[in-house]
């Protein structure tokens, strides 16, 4: 196997929160990223599942260089991209890029798509006019817009076009990691599934690396060969998408499994038989709860181990 | 062979422009509900199936106005009836929940208040009876120490207790139809289940029609019998659920379909590429023209 | 007629919003001395009517042979409002406590006079080495310098308070001599007073009470007065002009040139042009005074013939103003070598009698000879200060001019710093010697003559514009008698003289 | 809910101080100082001596930041200072001062409320309607208005014309007096209301919980006194309550033209003589006055909205 | 319907005053300080003097046309100060957060806590009446409101997708705050310019009727309504005219701001005024 190209150790991110106490004095710490380690090969699609609010978004910006880690290490070919050697916003740049899960605020609504496209490639030292054409027509080409529509303004656009400029834009530095936040949620149906195959076909198409975040289980398996379950900051589970989906050990990833509202699922009528049936915990440890009742994020999390089940497969047990 | 609960005949709704034009929103939409029935209706954004709802609830607001057809409860036209009658319709016979629970509750009342609301409104109770209903009918919903919860405010839940709330206080008079505008698309999956759960064993257990909108066609097959697919402003397919999913007739609803990456379909090796309406149809206008409307089957087994 | 006996006086106060203080001696201001004339007393006091101070808490002053030691014989009958009966210590204490540096109260300046008041301001002296009692009612002072103490020691803020009364009650229920005590006081409102009783002065005062009411608004003013709600109003222009053409009015109207001259100080060294004594000259000829007089300030002035005003005893009646002569000042301009003109800034508070306005008016009068001028506005509390420290190019001002003609005068003697008043430096050796030998000389007849001379050569070297003197209007109701025309300021008015007749509205008598 | 109280308190020493600072740093540089002030209306002649000893007495001589030590030292233990004119406290002057200040603020607030609430609700219940038209023409007119020509027109109407009212003064404090300056004051607040109050009654009826309402069957009217009016009241009461707080700082133009002895024509005849701590008395009274009214408001604030109680 | 209304009527009053500032020495039949004849003073309106004369024997619509001048002056200069004060500490704070933040709101809640014009009387009591003490005094004194708006669009614009884009795109901190925040913030800004410009051109009059405003002879409405004051009753039209022309300037650009707001952003709110 060749060497990961990301490589994320032991993230922690805490929010300072300032409440009660005189002044206001106390200050506590939202536990939102707790120990967070993966990796991602090249031309891989990882996926990171999980509910709202159990830190995905952090994880994506921590790796786009948005919010600082409090602990931990980002590195990327092995270069840290954090911490007191971490590149300028220039180098990360062309490291990694990312798309946005709104496609209505991801756009500058006062920029042409063109001038969207530009600056970033000018600011990254391509002055050739022609060049900046080419590259850009071209791009547009790759996520199935005309060079035509470039002149036009993000409002002129549907939201699945403006996912497509989004994409464009993420990619035009053509950086190697692309950081997917939820990239089709906020889309139709229809439209959900041709950004879906765009961003398929770029992958084999530039070899990109994706790390994608989402909390659509069927998105999810669609398109990752590897999944990290996130429960509270902590990853729950991870393993390639066969052994998660097919074969799920962690009660939290068995009851996002069962929450799917999957067509095929409810007309066959055998809903929730899944959750019954929990393999037994290795010897020493126990199961997890499975997340029905809500963490207190003021707290860091009870001490767990992330065990290796096989074929890469990790699940998280507390000891017993 | 019972009657149609709710039957709308060629609705049309309009948004009328300076100088007699109109901007039209549903172009003639035409459905029934059969009592104790769960109808879906599933369509992009902006397709028209909130309008439609609000139009049965005659909660249609300025620019939108009812230009044509019947919406026919119990034999009632309600775009006809006055005032009075759809305020005692409203909330009492025909309940509606809201797909933002954080803003469709009073920021300033508590819970039990506004559920309590319902019972004086409509039953003519006191505001101390109407409490102790609250509190029933939270545990109804099964809000874990509903007596505790009824002195809540709305922020001081979270999203899934609050659309609990907001089906307690539905339900709360035992209305013939509920109509459940996306309530479950601001929550997570988890929730979800549990919320989706409770309105299908809820009114399975009253008997209380449902007209179910959703965009997801997962939450509408997990719900609903009778399934009606919009597209822009026109109802183009109505069928059995199962037949729909197993069978899709019109264009639109095999893209949907086509489109939804389905749980456990994918192989080893390969993913089957996801079904692009684009690309099976050219000129999306043509869409409104096809219509497939299932015939009903009763359980007598005749075709109505 | 006799005087009636009874009555309330609607007394109005214009200069201010409210009543700053009752402790008179901490005001300078004419505002509060409306109280100060009913409630207190002091030792001189102005004689309206004859233009000279007077000595009012005294039967009987004894000067000296040199001038300088002045015996008081105070009156035996004064007594203070809370009973006590005027002593020679109770003058001592009061000019000890306006001595005392550390109180800083403005009477100070009037009472430097006396010998050793600077020692014991400045503590190097336990008492006041010019002030002896004799016996209780016997003081002995003794001036630094011989002249007469009256202009100083009939100050409002040298009013003579008990020596045993507690300071502080002062501000809050002052108590005196005067002919009337004091009642209530109404902040931003009104003071009340009452007749007093055991006055000195046999069958005075005729009045049983009087309301000094704020009233700083000229139309509120008019508004109460035309209402028939208050018994007396200072006019500003504005109104003057209306009174005097309404016929129910008219009649009633006291005038008195008051002893104020405003004028414009030219900055000689800071505009070249202005040094030259011709030039001067022009601006004074090319401006025309009257005209201004009646528009702007509505008649009510009278134009300025030099620096002391009428009825100062060393105005001279027979000098004449400036001619308004645009032709001759453009001449005399033409002959200083300025016929092209020049520019100069006047700097000049917003006041409507004598600042900014009357700015605007000069301005294209000047023009007209070649002379630009430009107001540069400033406030109020600002004026004082910048043309003390000589920072102008010219200035508008109204400078108190009266009553004592020498130490006006003083004001152009080349000795006299900038700061203190020789605003625009004024050095001129031959009124040097005028007015040296004028302060020297004793005989009062030819010490006026001497500063007449002084006063008409400034009017010839004209280090102003000459504009005009103060005229203080007052409104009467037709009922109201015993108002005397007080030069030095219209509305402090002798409220013991004063009475109302039957004429009077019910509410009043 | 203590707790806050006290936080809210306490979170207000540091402006204070700020402004206290702030102040006594603009009036150390203003030029003109109370000796000087007194010798400009030329009616005595300027006595250097006199001067520089009242500059002495006052403290003016010395160094800055001894007199800034000792004025914030003195405000510490609630001492203003005594003032150069009149030599009392300045505490006791602008208690004085306070009543017919709060007199006229209260009457102007009254007015502002008993006439804009009710319009702009009236006008936000019938949105495009011609009442809500000229309402809010109305509304930016009397925003638009300079209030002491207001005043002046106000007063030539009703004093000089119809001679129904007095025109200036404070006279013995009856309602009369109060009420040509209260209505030229709160045109503003009034105009304000109007309009925040039509806003706020529009951002109510148009949120989801109103639809709510409606489906559960409730009459209109039921709708506007139930939910609309208690949650359109939030914004009413922090309108009410920030135009409050700011009022007698407002009030100083219309307080001197209509001759109002109340705190804003204290303050500027003290500027205008450079009676420096009459002058940061009576800014820093009107500071607090501004702090005190916004936390009472975030206090009520509190009371009608559970949502902020929380944190 | 109304929305159109306040854009053109207001912009029709702002061009109105535009004009005549701009074209007052075309438009006016006198000069504004040298055609002063006492013998012509307090004249009612006529077709001489259109308006009138003042106290000076000036014609009151000569003065009111280039008083218009002034009025501009205050009103853009002062709120161009205010707007770039208000803007950079806003979109600084709120970009960079952190003690920086806290310091800007500190410093705005101190702002806010002093009645604008009893600061800006104190600043003019330092720098003396004159036009330039005005503009400083009323453009260092207002910005406040700008600054919380400036800082809570930034809060808002900071999590919008296309700037934390440009984040990652390696664009400068200081080239997303221009390029990317500070036009995207210019509407709300904007509108409240053109506020603040009213509430200037109010302010420059109560600050003339207090005794610090502009520097005569040149006319300021401000100054021509306090010099009427005392003639108001016999020469009313000296106080009606500039007080009028007061009135609709400050229309004009309340409207004006009013309708940008409508147009620009249907749900901002209504703020300051
Ligand atoms: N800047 C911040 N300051 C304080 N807390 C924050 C901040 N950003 C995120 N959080 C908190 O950190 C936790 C994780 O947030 P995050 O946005 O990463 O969740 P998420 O998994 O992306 O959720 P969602 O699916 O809702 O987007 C949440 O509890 C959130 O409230
Ligand atoms: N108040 C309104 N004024 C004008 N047009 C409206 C209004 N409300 C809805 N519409 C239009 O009516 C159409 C149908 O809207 P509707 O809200 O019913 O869509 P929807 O199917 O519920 O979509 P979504 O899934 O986004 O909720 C849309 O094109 C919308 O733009
Ligand atoms: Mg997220
Ligand atoms: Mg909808």
């Amino acid at each position: 196997m060749t060497a990961p190209i990301l490589e994320v150790k032991d993230l922690h991110v805490r929010f300072p929160i300032t409440s009660g106490g005189l002044l206001g004095g106390g200050k506590r710490y939202l536990h939102a990223v707790n120990g967070l380690s993966f990796d991602l090969a090249r031309g891989e699609c990882l996926s990171v599942v999980g509910e709202s609010g159990c830190g995905k978004s952090t994880t994506a910006l921590a790796i786009m260089g948005l919010q600082e880690p409090t602990e931990g290490s980002i590195r990327f070919h092995g270069k840290p991209m954090t911490g007191p050697q971490a590149p300028g916003r220039m180098a990360r740049a062309r490291a990694a890029q990312m798309v946005f899960q709104d496609p209505y605020a991801s756009l500058n609504p006062r920029q042409t798509v063109w001038q969207s496209l530009e600056q970033p490639l000018r600011l990254h030292g391509v002055k050739d006019k022609a060049e900046i054409e080419r590259r850009i027509s071209a791009m547009l080409k790759n996520v199935g817009l005309t060079p035509e529509q470039g002149k036009r303004y993000p409002h002129e656009f549907s939201g699945g076009q403006r996912q497509r400029i989004g994409i464009a834009r993420a990619l035009i530095l053509e950086p190697e990691i692309v950081v997917l936040d939820e990239p089709v949620s906020a889309l139709d149906v229809s439209i959900r599934a041709q950004i879906i195959n765009l961003l398929l076909d770029l992958q084999e198409k530039f070899q990109l690396s994706y790390v994608m975040i989402s909390h659509d289980l069927s998105v999810v398996e669609h398109m990752s060969d590897r999944v990290v379950v996130m429960f509270f900051g902590q990853i729950v589970e991870q393993g390639p998408w066969q052994a998660i989906f097919e074969n799920p050990q962690h009660p939290y990833t068995r009851r996002l499994i069962a929450a799917i509202p999957d067509p095929d699922t409810f007309l066959k009528e055998d809903t929730e038989a899944l959750v019954k049936v929990l393999p037994p915990a290795p010897a020493g440890y126990r199961h997890m709860g499975d997340g029905s009742v809500p963490p207190n994020v003021f707290e860091p999390p009870e001490a767990s181990e992330l065990i290796d089940i096989g074929g890469g497969h990790l699940v998280r047990y507390l000891r017993a | 062979m019972s009657a149609p609960l709710i039957e709308i005949k060629d609705l049309k709704v309009d948004v009328p422009l300076k100088g007699g034009k109109a901007v039209p929103i549903l172009k003639g939409v035409s459905l029934q509900i059969m009592p104790g029935e769960t109808f879906g209706l599933v369509g992009e954004s902006g397709s028209g199936k909130s309008v439609t709802s609000l139009a049965i609830m005659g909660l249609l607001k300025k620019p939108l106005k009812a230009t044509g057809g019947q919406i026919l409860y119990r034999g009632e036209d309600l775009l006809t009836a006055s005032k009075k009658t759809m305020r005692n319709l409203r909330g009492n016979r025909i309940a509606m929940i809201f797909q933002e629970p954080m803003t469709a509750l009073n920021p300033l009342q508590t819970v039990g208040r506004q559920i309590a609301e319902m019972f004086v409104l409509h039953q003519g109770k006191s505001w101390a009876e109407g409490q102790k209903l609250a509190v029933e009918a939270l545990a109804a919903v099964k809000v874990p120490s509903p007596e505790r919860r009824a002195g809540n405010y709305p922020h001081q839940m979270s999203g899934g207790l609050r659309q609990r709330v907001m089906i307690a206080m539905a339900l709360a008079c035992n209305p013939d139809l509920l109509i459940a505008d996306e309530p479950t698309t601001a929550l997570d999956v988890t929730v979800q289940a549990e919320v989706l759960k409770l309105i299908r064993e809820l009114c399975a257990e009253r008997g209380t029609a449902v007209l179910f909108i959703s965009h997801d066609l997962g939450v509408i097959a997990s719900v609903c019998q009778r399934v009606g697919v919009m597209y822009s402003g026109v109802l183009v397919e109505e069928n059995d659920t199962r037949a729909l999913f197993s069978n899709p007739q019109h264009t639109y609803t095999k893209g949907l379909l086509g489109a939804l990456p389905r749980l456990g379909s994918r192989t080893a090796d390969s993913r089957n590429r996801l079904v692009d309406i684009d690309s099976i149809i050219a000129d999306r206008s043509v869409l409104t023209q096809e219509r497939y409307i299932a015939p009903r089957i009763t359980e007598g087994g005749a075709a109505q | 007629e006799t005087p009636r006996k009874g009555g309330t006086f609607n007394f109005t106060a214009p200069y201010g919003s409210a009543f700053s203080t009752l402790d008179i001696h901490g005001s300078p201001n004419i505002q509060e001395h409306f109280v100060t004339y009913a409630i207190h007393r002091s030792l001189y006091s102005w004689d309206s009517n004859n233009n000279k101070p007077v000595p009012e808490l005294a039967e009987k002053v004894d000067v000296s042979e040199d001038g300088s030691v002045y015996t008081f014989h105070l009156k035996k009958n004064a007594v203070f409002h809370h009973g006590k009966p005027l002593t020679a210590d109770d003058v001592i204490f009061t000019y000890k406590r306006l001595a005392d540096a550390k109180n800083a109260l403005p009477g100070a300046s009037y009472i430097n006079i006396i010998k050793g008041v600077a020692e014991f301001g400045k503590g190097e002296a336990t008492e006041i080495e010019g002030l002896k009692k004799i016996d209780d009612h016997t003081l002995e002072v003794t001036l630094n310098a011989a002249g007469n103490p009256g202009f100083n020691l009939m100050e409002s803020t040298t009013s003579i308070y008990p020596s045993d009364y507690p300071l502080d009650q002062q501000a809050i229920k002052p108590v005196g001599l005067g002919a009337f005590q004091f009642k209530e006081h109404v902040p931003g409102s009104q003071v009340v007073v009452e007749r007093f009783d055991k006055y000195y002065e046999e069958g005075k005062p005729y009045l049983d009470r009087v309301n000094i009411i704020v009233m700083p608004e000229g139309s509120a003013r008019d508004v109460a007065f035309r209402n028939k709600e208050v018994d007396v109003s200072v006019l500003g222009p504005v109104q003057y002009q209306a009174y005097q053409q309404d016929a129910a009015l008219k009649d009633h109207i006291l005038e008195v040139a008051e002893t104020f001259t405003r004028n414009v100080g030219f900055n000689t060294e800071a505009v070249p042009a202005l040094a030259d004594k011709r030039v001067r000259q022009a601006i004074n000829h090319a401006i025309n005074s009257d005209l201004i007089i009646e528009r702007l300030v509505k008649g009510k002035a009278v134009r300025a013939v030099s620096w002391l005003p009428k009825g100062s005893p060393a105005y001279d009646e027979s000098a004449q103003p400036y001619a308004y002569d645009p032709e001759k000042a453009k001449a005399l301009l033409k002959e200083a070598g300025y016929e092209n003109g020049f520019e100069f800034e006047v700097t000049a508070t917003p006041n409507e009698s004598w600042g900014v306005p009357i700015i605007e008016a000069i301005l294209p009068m000047l023009k007209q000879v070649g002379i630009t001028v430009k107001p540069k506005p400033i406030e109020s509390a600002a004026l004082g200060s910048t043309v003390q420290s000589g920072d102008f190019q010219a200035y508008m001002w109204s400078n108190l001019t009266g009553p004592d003609p020498l130490t006006s005068l003083r004001c152009f003697w080349s000795q006299t710093a900038q700061a203190a008043c020789n605003y625009t430096k004024f050095s001129n050796a031959e009124f040097d010697k005028l007015y040296e030998a004028a302060r020297a000389e004793t005989d009062e007849a030819k010490q006026m003559e001497l500063l007449k001379q002084a006063n008409n050569l400034l009017q010839e070297e004209a280090p102003v514009w000459f504009f005009n003197y103060n005229k203080a209007v007052m409104a009467y109701q037709p009922w109201v008698h015993g108002l005397a025309p007080n030069a030095t300021e219209l509305a402090l008015q002798d409220y013991d003289s004063i009475w109302i007749d039957d004429s009077a509205p019910a509410s009043r008598k | 809910m203590l707790k806050f109280t006290l936080r809210r308190i306490l979170q207000m020493i540091p402006t204070l101080f700020v402004v206290a600072l702030l102040i006594f740093v603009i009036f150390s540089v203003v030029p003109g100082s109370f000796a000087t002030a007194l010798f400009s209306d030329g009616r005595t002649n300027a006595d250097p001596q006199l001067i520089e000893r009242l500059n002495r007495e006052f403290g003016l001589d010395r160094p800055l930041l001894e007199r800034f030590t000792t004025y914030i030292w003195d405000l510490a233990r609630f001492d203003l200072g005594t003032s150069f004119r009149t030599r009392l406290p300045v505490l006791d002057m602008l208690g004085e001062r306070m009543w017919p200040s709060l007199k006229l603020a209260i009457a102007a607030m009254v007015f502002a409320v008993v006439i804009g609430v009710p319009l702009g609700f009236m006008a936000a219940l019938r949105p495009g309607s011609l009442f809500d038209s000229v309402t809010m023409i109305g509304a930016v007119s009397g925003l638009s208005l300079p209030q002491f020509w207001l005043g002046l027109l106000l007063m030539m109407l009703f004093a000089l014309q119809l001679n129904w009212l007095p025109s200036f003064g404070y006279g013995d404090g009856s309602i009369r007096n109060l009420i040509l300056p209260a209505m030229a004051l709160g045109v503003t607040p009034l105009a304000l209301l109007a309009r925040t109050t039509r806003a706020g009654v529009l951002d109510v009826i148009n949120s989801d919980f109103i639809r709510t309402a409606h489906a559960k069957g409730m009459s209109e009217s039921a709708v506007v006194r139930r939910h609309v009016a208690r949650n359109a009241l939030v914004l009413i009461v922090t309108t009410v309550g920030l135009q409050f707080g700011s009022l007698i700082g407002q009030a100083v133009v219309i307080e001197k033209l209509f001759a109002w002895p109340g705190i804003g024509s204290l303050l500027v005849d003290s500027v205008a003589i450079r009676d420096i701590p009459v002058v940061q008395g009576a800014i820093l009274v009107i500071v607090l006055w501004f702090l005190v009214i916004n936390t009472a408001v975030d206090l009520l604030y509190a009371a009608i909205d559970p949502r902020i109680k929380q944190e | 319907m109304r929305l159109g209304f306040n854009l053109w009527f207001g912009g029709f009053l702002t061009v109105l005053v535009i004009f005549a500032g701009l074209f007052a020495p075309w438009l006016a039949p006198f000069d504004p300080v040298l055609d002063a004849n006492l013998m012509n003073s307090e004249l009612p309106p006529d077709g001489e003097f259109w308006f009138g004369t003042d106290s000076q024997g000036r014609d009151i619509y000569t003065r009111i046309l280039y008083g218009a001048q002034i009025s501009l002056t205050v009103g853009i200069v002062s709120q161009i100060i205010n707007s770039v004060i208000g803007v950079t500490l806003g979109m600084t704070a709120g970009y960079w957060g952190g003690w920086w933040d806290d310091l800007v709101n500190g410093l705005t809640n101190v702002m806010l806590a002093i009645p604008s014009l009893i600061f800006a009387l104190a600043v003019m009591a330092v720098l003396g009446p004159g036009l330039p003490s005005l503009l400083i005094a009323l453009g260092f004194t207002n910005w406040s409101w700008t600054c919380r708006i400036a800082r809570s669009s930034t809060l808002s614009l900071k999590s919008q997708g296309y700037i934390q884009a440009a984040q990652t795109l390696g664009y400068s901190d200081l080239r997303i705050m221009f390029t990317q925040i500070l036009p995207n913030m210019l509407g709300p800004i904007l509108v409240m310019a053109t506020l603040g410009m009213g509430g200037a051109v109010l302010a420059e009059a109560s600050l003339s009727f207090l005794g610090l405003g502009i520097q005569p002879p040149f006319p300021s409405w401000g100054s021509m309504l306090t010099d009427a004051r005392e003639m108001m009753q016999l020469a009313p039209w000296a106080a009606i005219f500039p007080g009028l022309a007061i009135f609709l300037a400050v229309l004009g650009f309340n409207l004006l701001g009013d309708g940008l707001r409508d147009s620009l952003d249907p749900h901002m709110r209504t703020r300051k005024l």
